[in-house]
């Protein structure tokens, strides 16, 4: 293997690890502060919808993902209400979430769209441009016709190449994995990178993360210091939900150019297991999401392992990065304590 | 010490209460915790509050503490009526709380754990760097001496309960409760603690506190108060009552406060350990090298400040050791050797082989809490050919069975069909120790038989482990409580770091000298130059 | 005591909620531009109106209680196992090999034969999970997680490969021999002499299910290894007090577990389609989780979340295909039912307990 | 009145299902005609829906998808007056008539534009499901790219093993991705939904590929080289108009239920030269002269 197959492997996994990230990093919010998430999947499903519905009929993907960000608030609102003022089952209340976004993402675009639950294509031409016309006038009736043009201006994330990212690209290794790997991804990729000392930084260095990891751990704690669980364990669920709605606008106008039911495939289940092979801990989430991404982009890039005498079956190569996390986790990852609160709603009376 | 509250108690003067009570009650769904309340507290005194379990004491504080929300009543703080909504409007008062079962956050340090919920400003590291300079001054001030950097986990019960007490003092509380602090204290501990308490009267501070032992209420409270089944039944001055009064205020009857027995008979050898070590997953070795006899008809003692191994002896002995931990030494039970290691060394074998145990930790290990009591009944037992046939079990035999102990220990309420969890601590202790005297094994292992048990069933207990003994069994008692240990023992050993460090008979033994061998120190060899412990009465 | 009559918790309470939830469904067709009249009255005529539906909706109901079940015991030890859908697929290769392998000359002997198939690989594939879980500490979702999918792949590839009939454009099995075909109920009412559910899906599997909850029951609340189960589900520490063997427990309730999962088909393989094909569990058993939490953990109430889930299914599916409305509408209602009935429940409980503590209160006084 | 049944992947699955439907409302649009529709939920409903369509009477009853054969099978001879038809798969009925596409053919052709237009003698081929319907397409536009390009090289990936494996734009996206990394620069993608998001990487990546069953050179005007169509509209077409002809129906490049689109939005990708290989080697299949080898006969493919 070339270095240049090593990058694009690693190029590679970086994208698909992205809407992981965040999912994952979703969860660790959630069930750091004791409300478990199964509801993953729905929430950036829903997100994924409502960012390509909005960037599809506003032409604009900032608007878009504001949607995609909304969208999965709702659900994470659901969620809060099940579990945490009504006490509800954390399990059951996520279970409901996936079904719920799988079922309104399809009926909701096919009454705005007509497409059978897709939204049209993101990308300028005539499908589009029919689609946001309306959005347009609108919008030049009330700013002028020059505001208009430049709201339309961008339906989809574009990548953004780093600065000295060409400069760079003679310097041997370093100038390479710069250009192609680091450099060149939409803006929600370094977001999610971002995301990671973020969040370890307001997880063990802020009044907030200490909350919240109390709040995950024993909520009495928090509650007879003076501090409400509810809100904190609120907060928590919105900011999975904002999290979820990144990973989500990410799938359906950064990697892909509008949504397609199902689209999401089983990320957020991906992202759980993600969350647990990471311990719930934001560097681990990294890593996880990484190995994860890594062997899928590996899986990707051979499909069919020549062994001479017999050649591996695609079927196989598809199955090997589920066979290595398991490997892996059953060689290398100790037991993995979960936040003891987790899954528990916090009763006083019963 | 003689009780001397008329020298130490402030006489109520017109100045207003730090704490007034007025007509407080509380529901727990059908369960009436709490029945018109009236209670009244002087600023600068220390109040005691007994009563049995479940009588509505926790109950009572946590409305205090603004934990619980009352269903009726009124509040009032230094002469101020304040609606108590939530624990932040507690602590702006000044009142301070320190939870029966800690509020603590397990794998957070001691400094996050005190900052949490009173941290300055949105980032840590200010907060922190600020409380561990406070926390050095209080720790000066009340010698209340924690690691700061140490994991609450790996404290000891002892430490875990100064990191609340630091909680509150942290929040410059004036109004401190303490819910039975000593229940889990070794008598050093309790001592030191008491000194503290004494020490912030001192400062003009008031002290609420619960416990079940008259011995304290007597030793340091100025008034106490009794509750029985949610209400308020009597407040008096300390002075004016006497142990023998409040036990009879709190039950509703008469209560011997002494153990009756009669001298032991020991018979054969019943369980015989020999050069028994254990070292843990961690590496640490817990157990150096313990031998040990138990006869027939004798209770063998053990005492000790937790945490110097009986924890891991009474594990091994029965059948369940720390997973990861390497073992080895001997084990007799009626001349026949016990596995230490290995399959065969299982908690279901120990007791087909006559061992019974009642746990140092009800809750965790004793009882399945959302199982009913008869279920636990037969917890451990479940294999028992009388409690099924075959593969199935035959709950009405189980039931039938449960009933009868039941009644026989006298657990309220006496419906087997009640979880675990809403019986009382007490009550959960007595199903605990039916199952496991009722099965009559040959010997039984017992850990804490009464921590955080009220004065009633504690009596009771205690003359249920008798009458095992006078019927030949074997027992192996353990328990922090030196008062315990001496009036239920024939014999006392005492543990130190993992070692056997002497025997001594209880008609020759000084809490003195248990003291100093609790300490490692052999008294014998060097002879003590001062107490570790007040003489108790 | 208790705050509310038991009647009024198992059945007041889920009632207002399924209504609270309708209610909401009402709303969502309305919002599409549909009679939620309409809608309703198709769901209840095509899954409970005639027999026909009923036999659709038991047919469905049969997948979901196996299902629900498997999910339900290793929920007792504490395990959340939400690889229902390898297992059952895996239980469909169990059949199926069972059933083209040996030449069996009666469906009495095919289905013991079958059902051993079938439970036999189903436990098998939650049995890695189960032994890593209790040995190594790999987390079991994770691993359950990681088995559906392999369990797909491999299902893939030997559909494609090797049971596929030479020729065959289907990624499926060669049907099963004629002699092995379980007898629907239809079959089974007509020669008692009336005609019911013809031509519908539900077979003697159903009854193999009933059987199940049954003995799942016994297994859980009345024998000495579900006892053990449920110690060791609700505190290990305890359990090991006890003399319960975490590692024995762990393996034995996961392998209950996947073989009851894997049983559902006798059912969906055996039973209806004859054959085994691609995806023939259709996400089962994940409809699993949902039963299991919202029965309750008990098999009575799994039984009854399978039939609500199956009459969902199946009026669903009519609904699907005899009005305008998409299907993915009884996705939404389905995720509406489970949220108000399973992790809503307490805004429908507590007021009510209220009002019975209320009525309790005056009636004392 | 004649019936529609869509497959499991539901009419708008951008694939052979869609393009039923366009058949169907193409007829109805043409003939004013009104037509039963159904989506299949689940894998037990497949006969439900054949005999409650029977039995009410609808004639013909038209069914999308392999999938059917088997029920089919049982179901047909129990409704006699009633005339079925199958697309994709041979069921043998004297009511039935089963419809069946040599993809290999239309495959054959886009192979061969493929081979012509690829500057780097690299393509690519992403598959939804390896199955052998899948199988089908791949040996075909193989053989066709080899055909014009001996010592090129096709790389092929497959998207999954689950039904997700139809509806992952992004998957598909990535593994268009990594086939353009290793130099692929035209692919064909038969993946369904998952399509969308090959096409996608593809014209986002600068290079071109090749639509499947229903013509996708809209999608991306002057990046979609071609589609591989495959006139299921035309089957459905013919059949709700000229009603069952009970045997089967081969709608091969002769009778033009497949072909290359080649429309306004590819035309300036297609060199004269390409048209001209295009045509000949269309002449040469239909003539019989080329053999376009179907996977389906022996589960192999002569090349690679
Ligand atoms: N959170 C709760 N929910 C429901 N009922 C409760 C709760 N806490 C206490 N109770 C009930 O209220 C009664 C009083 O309990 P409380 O904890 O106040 O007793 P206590 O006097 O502190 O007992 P102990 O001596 O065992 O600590 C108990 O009998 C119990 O049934
Ligand atoms: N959440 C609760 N729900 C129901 N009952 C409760 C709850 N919390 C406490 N109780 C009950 O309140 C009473 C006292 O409980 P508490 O927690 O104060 O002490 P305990 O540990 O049970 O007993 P002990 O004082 O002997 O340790 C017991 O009857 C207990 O079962
Ligand atoms: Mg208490
Ligand atoms: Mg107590």
């Amino acid at each position: 293997m070339d270095l240049n197959t090593i990058l694009q492997i690693l190029d590679s996994a970086v994208r698909l690890m992205t809407p992981l990230l965040l999912a994952c990093l979703a969860g660790l919010y959630s069930e750091r502060a004791g409300v478990f998430d199964i509801g993953l999947e729905g929430k950036m499903l829903m997100a994924a919808f409502s960012a390509a519905t909005v960037a599809a009929l506003t032409g604009n993907v900032w608007l878009g993902l504001v949607a995609g960000l909304l969208g999965s608030l709702m659900l994470s609102a659901v969620h809060g209400l099940a579990s945490i003022t009504f006490r509800g089952n954390q399990l059951i209340s996520g279970v409901a979430i996936n079904f719920l976004a799988s079922g309104l993402t399809v009926l909701l675009g096919q009454k705005i769209f007509g497409l059978g639950g897709r939204t049209p294509s993101l990308t300028p031409g005539a499908e589009l441009d029919t689609q946001t016309a309306p959005f347009r006038g609108w919008l030049s009736g009330i700013t002028g016709p020059d505001t208009a043009g430049w709201l339309a201006a961008a339906p989809r994330l574009t990548d953004i190449t780093l600065p000295l990212a060409e400069t760079l690209r003679p310097v041997p290794v370093v100038g390479p994995l710069y250009a192609d790997v680091i450099s060149g991804h939409s803006i929600l990729v370094y977001v999610a990178f971002a995301m990671v000392p973020l969040t370890w930084w307001i997880l063990y260095r802020t009044r907030f993360g200490l909350r919240l990891r109390a709040v995950g751990e024993n909520p009495a704690s928090v509650d007879t210091a003076g501090v409400s669980v509810t809100r904190l364990r609120f907060a928590a669920v919105a900011i999975a939900g904002l999290l979820c709605g990144l990973a989500g606008a990410y799938l359906a106008t950064g990697l892909s150019a509008g949504f397609v039911k199902e689209m999401t495939a089983g990320r957020g289940f991906i992202a759980l297991a993600a969350l647990i092979f990471a311990k719930w801990r934001p560097w681990g989430a990294l890593g996880a999401t990484f190995l994860f991404g890594l062997l899928e982009a590996v899986a990707n890039r051979y499909p069919n392992l020549d062994l001479g005498i017999v050649t591996v079956p695609s079927m196989f190569m598809s199955a090997l990065p589920y066979i290595l996390t398991v490997i892996i986790l059953a060689g290398f990852v100790g037991r993995a304590i979960p936040p003891r609160a987790g899954g528990e709603p916090y009763v006083k009376e019963r | 010490m003689t009780p001397g509250a008329q020298t130490r108690g402030r006489p109520a003067t017109a100045a207003p209460a730090a704490i007034e009570l007025r007509g407080i009650s509380k529901a727990f769904g059908p369960v009436q915790a709490n029945r018109d309340i009236d209670l009244r507290v002087e600023k600068g005194t220390i109040h005691g509050i007994i009563g049995e379990n479940g009588a509505g004491k926790s109950t009572l504080m946590s409305i205090l503490y603004g934990f619980y929300k009352p269903d009726a009543g009124e509040i009032l703080v230094g002469g101020r009526p304040l609606t108590i909504a939530d624990s932040q409007t507690a602590i702006r008062a000044g009142i301070g709380m320190v939870f029966q079962h800690f509020k603590l956050v397990q794998n957070f340090t001691v400094l996050e754990n005190i900052i949490l919920g009173a941290e300055d400003g949105r980032l840590l590291r200010p907060s922190l760097s600020k409380a561990r300079g406070v926390l050095g001054q209080l720790a000066r001030d009340y010698e209340l001496n924690v690691d700061p950097d140490e994991t609450v986990e790996d404290l000891s019960v002892g430490h875990q309960q100064r990191v609340e007490i630091l909680k509150a003092l942290y929040r410059q509380a004036d109004i401190l409760i303490l819910d039975e602090p000593t229940g889990v204290l070794t008598p050093a501990e309790a001592d030191h603690l008491f000194r503290i308490l004494e020490g912030l009267r001192a400062e003009g501070k008031t002290i609420i506190l619960i416990t079940h032992k008259l011995r304290e209420i007597m030793e340091i409270t100025d008034t106490v108060s009794v509750m029985r089944r949610g209400e308020m039944v009597a407040s008096v001055s300390t002075a004016e009552t006497s142990p023998e009064q409040l036990a009879e205020l709190m039950v509703g009857r008469k209560v011997l406060l002494n153990v009756q027995k009669a001298p032991a008979r020991p018979g054969r050898p019943i369980l015989e350990v020999r050069g028994l070590r254990m070292v843990d997953g961690d590496g640490v070795e817990r157990l150096r090298g313990i031998d040990l006899d138990i006869r027939a008809g004798e209770i063998l003692g053990i005492a000790g400040v937790s945490g110097n191994g009986q924890t891991q002896l009474l594990e091994i002995l029965g059948g369940y050791p720390e997973k990861g931990s390497a073992i080895s030494g001997a084990i007799r039970m009626n001349g026949a050797p016990v596995p230490v290691a290995g399959a065969a060394c299982n908690a279901a074998e120990r007791r087909r082989q006559g061992i019974g145990h009642i746990p140092e930790d009800r809750q965790v290990e004793g009882l399945i809490m959302d199982f009913a009591a008869w279920e636990n009944v037969a917890f451990g037992y479940h294999d028992a050919p009388e409690y099924g046939r075959g593969l199935l079990m035959d709950r009405d035999a189980i039931r039938r069975d449960a009933e009868a102990k039941i009644k026989r220990f006298d657990v309220r309420p006496p419906t087997c069909d009640l979880a675990a969890r809403n019986f009382s601590g007490g009550n959960q202790q007595k199903i605990v120790v039916a199952r496991e005297i009722e099965r009559n094994p040959d010997l039984l292992l017992i850990g804490q038989p009464t921590r955080g048990v009220d004065i009633g069933a504690i009596e009771f207990i205690h003359r249920r482990i008798v009458e095992l003994r006078d019927a030949g069994k074997a027992i192996l008692l353990v328990s922090v409580e030196l008062d315990e240990i001496l009036s239920l023992s024939d014999r006392i050993a005492v543990m130190f770091d993992g070692r056997i460090m002497g025997e001594r008979l209880p008609g020759d033994a000084t809490t003195g000298d248990l003291g100093l061998l609790m300490a490692g120190v052999d008294a014998a060899a060097n002879p003590p130059t001062q107490g570790l412990f007040r003489e108790s009465r | 005591m208790e705050k509310m009559p038991k009647w009024a918790d198992v059945l007041l309470t889920p009632l207002i909620s399924l209504v609270l939830a309708m209610g909401i469904s009402a709303l969502v067709i309305l919002a599409i531009g549909e009679s939620p009249v309409e809608a309703l009255a198709t769901m209840i005529d095509g899954a409970l109106g005639s027999s026909y539906g009923w036999g659709f909706t038991l047919y469905y109901a049969t997948n979901f209680i196996f299902t629900g079940l498997a999910v339900m015991v290793a929920y007792h030890a504490s395990l959340f196992n939400i690889g229902g859908e390898g297992q059952a697929a895996m239980g469909g290769l169990g059949v199926a090999l069972v059933l083209l392998s040996l030449p069996l000359p009666h469906w009495a002997l095919a289905l013991p034969a079958a059902m051993i198939g079938a439970a036999a690989f189903g436990a098998a594939w939650a049995l890695i999970p189960a032994w890593l879980q209790a040995r190594r500490g790999s987390h079991i979702v994770i691993t359950t997680i990681m088995f559906n999918f392999i369990a797909a792949a491999a299902l893939n590839y030997i559909l494609v490969n090797l049971l596929r009939p030479v020729g065959s454009m289907d990624p499926a099995s060669g049907r099963f021999p004629e002699t092995t075909q379980l007898p629907k109920l239809s079959d089974m009412a007509l020669s008692l002499g009336f005609e019911w559910g013809r031509n519908t899906p539900v077979n003697v599997s159903f009854f193999v299910a009933v059987i199940a909850c049954v003995l799942v029951w016994l297994l859980i609340w009345r024998s000495r290894l579900g006892f053990e189960i449920r110690a060791f589900g609700k505190s290990e520490p305890a359990a090991l007090y006890a003399g319960i063997n975490p590692v024995r427990i762990t393996v034995i309730a996961m392998l209950m577990s996947g073989g009851l999962a894997g049983l559902m088909a006798i059912n969906s393989v055996m039973g209806e389609a004859e054959r085994l094909v691609l995806n023939a569990v259709e996400g089962a058993g994940f409809i699993g989780i949902a039963v299991a939490l919202m029965g309750r953990n008990h098999p009575l109430g799994v039984f009854l979340a399978a039939l609500l889930f199956g009459f969902l299914y199946q009026g669903g599916g009519e609904l699907a295909l005899w009005t305008s409305i998409p299907r993915e509408l009884i996705i939404v209602i389905q995720a509406l039912v489970i949220l108000f009935t399973g992790a809503l429940d307490n805004m429908v409980r507590v007021p009510l307990e209220r009002i019975f503590m209320a009525m309790r209160g005056r009636r004392k006084a | 009145e004649p019936a529609l049944i869509f497959d499991l992947g539901g009419k708008f699955d951008k694939s052979f299902n869609e393009a039923a439907f366009m058949g169907a409302q193409r007829w109805a649009e043409e003939t004013g005609g009104t037509y039963k529709e159904l989506e299949m939920q689940s894998e037990a409903q497949r006969e439900q829906a054949l005999r409650r369509l029977a039995e009410t009477g609808a004639n013909p009853i038209v069914m999308t998808g392999f999938a059917f054969g088997d029920v089919l099978n049982q179901v047909a001879p129990d409704y006699p007056d009633t005339k079925f038809a199958i697309i994709d798969m041979v069921v043998e009925q004297p009511n039935v008539q089963s419809v069946v596409f040599t993809e290999e053919q239309g495959s054959y052709l886009a192979g061969i534009m493929a081979a012509m237009a690829s500057q780097s003698g690299t393509v690519g081929f992403i598959g939804g499901m390896d199955i052998p319907l899948i199988r089908k397409f791949e040996c075909g536009f193989a053989q066709g790219f080899k055909a014009a390009k001996p010592d090129g090289t096709v790389l092929i990936n497959y998207t999954g093993t689950t039904p997700a494996a139809w509806n992952d734009p992004v998957k598909g996206g990535e593994l268009a991705k990594a086939q353009i990394s290793q130099g692929a620069d035209v692919i064909y993608a038969a993946a369904g939904g998952t399509g969308i998001g090959i096409l996608q990487a593809a014209a986002d990546g600068g290079i071109l590929s090749v639509g499947v069953d229903s013509n996708q050179n809209h999608l991306h005007p002057g990046k979609v080289l071609t589609s591989m169509v495959k006139r299921v509209d035309n089957a459905v077409y013919d059949a709700f108009t000229n009603g069952v002809q009970p045997g089967v129906k081969i709608m091969d490049l002769k009778a033009e239920g497949v072909d290359v689109a080649i429309d306004d939005n590819n035309k300036p990708l297609i060199t004269p030269d390409m048209q001209a290989a295009v045509d000949d080697a269309r002449a040469r299949i239909v003539s019989g002269e080329t053999m376009v080898h179907d996977y389906m006969t022996d589960n192999t493919c002569p090349v690679q």
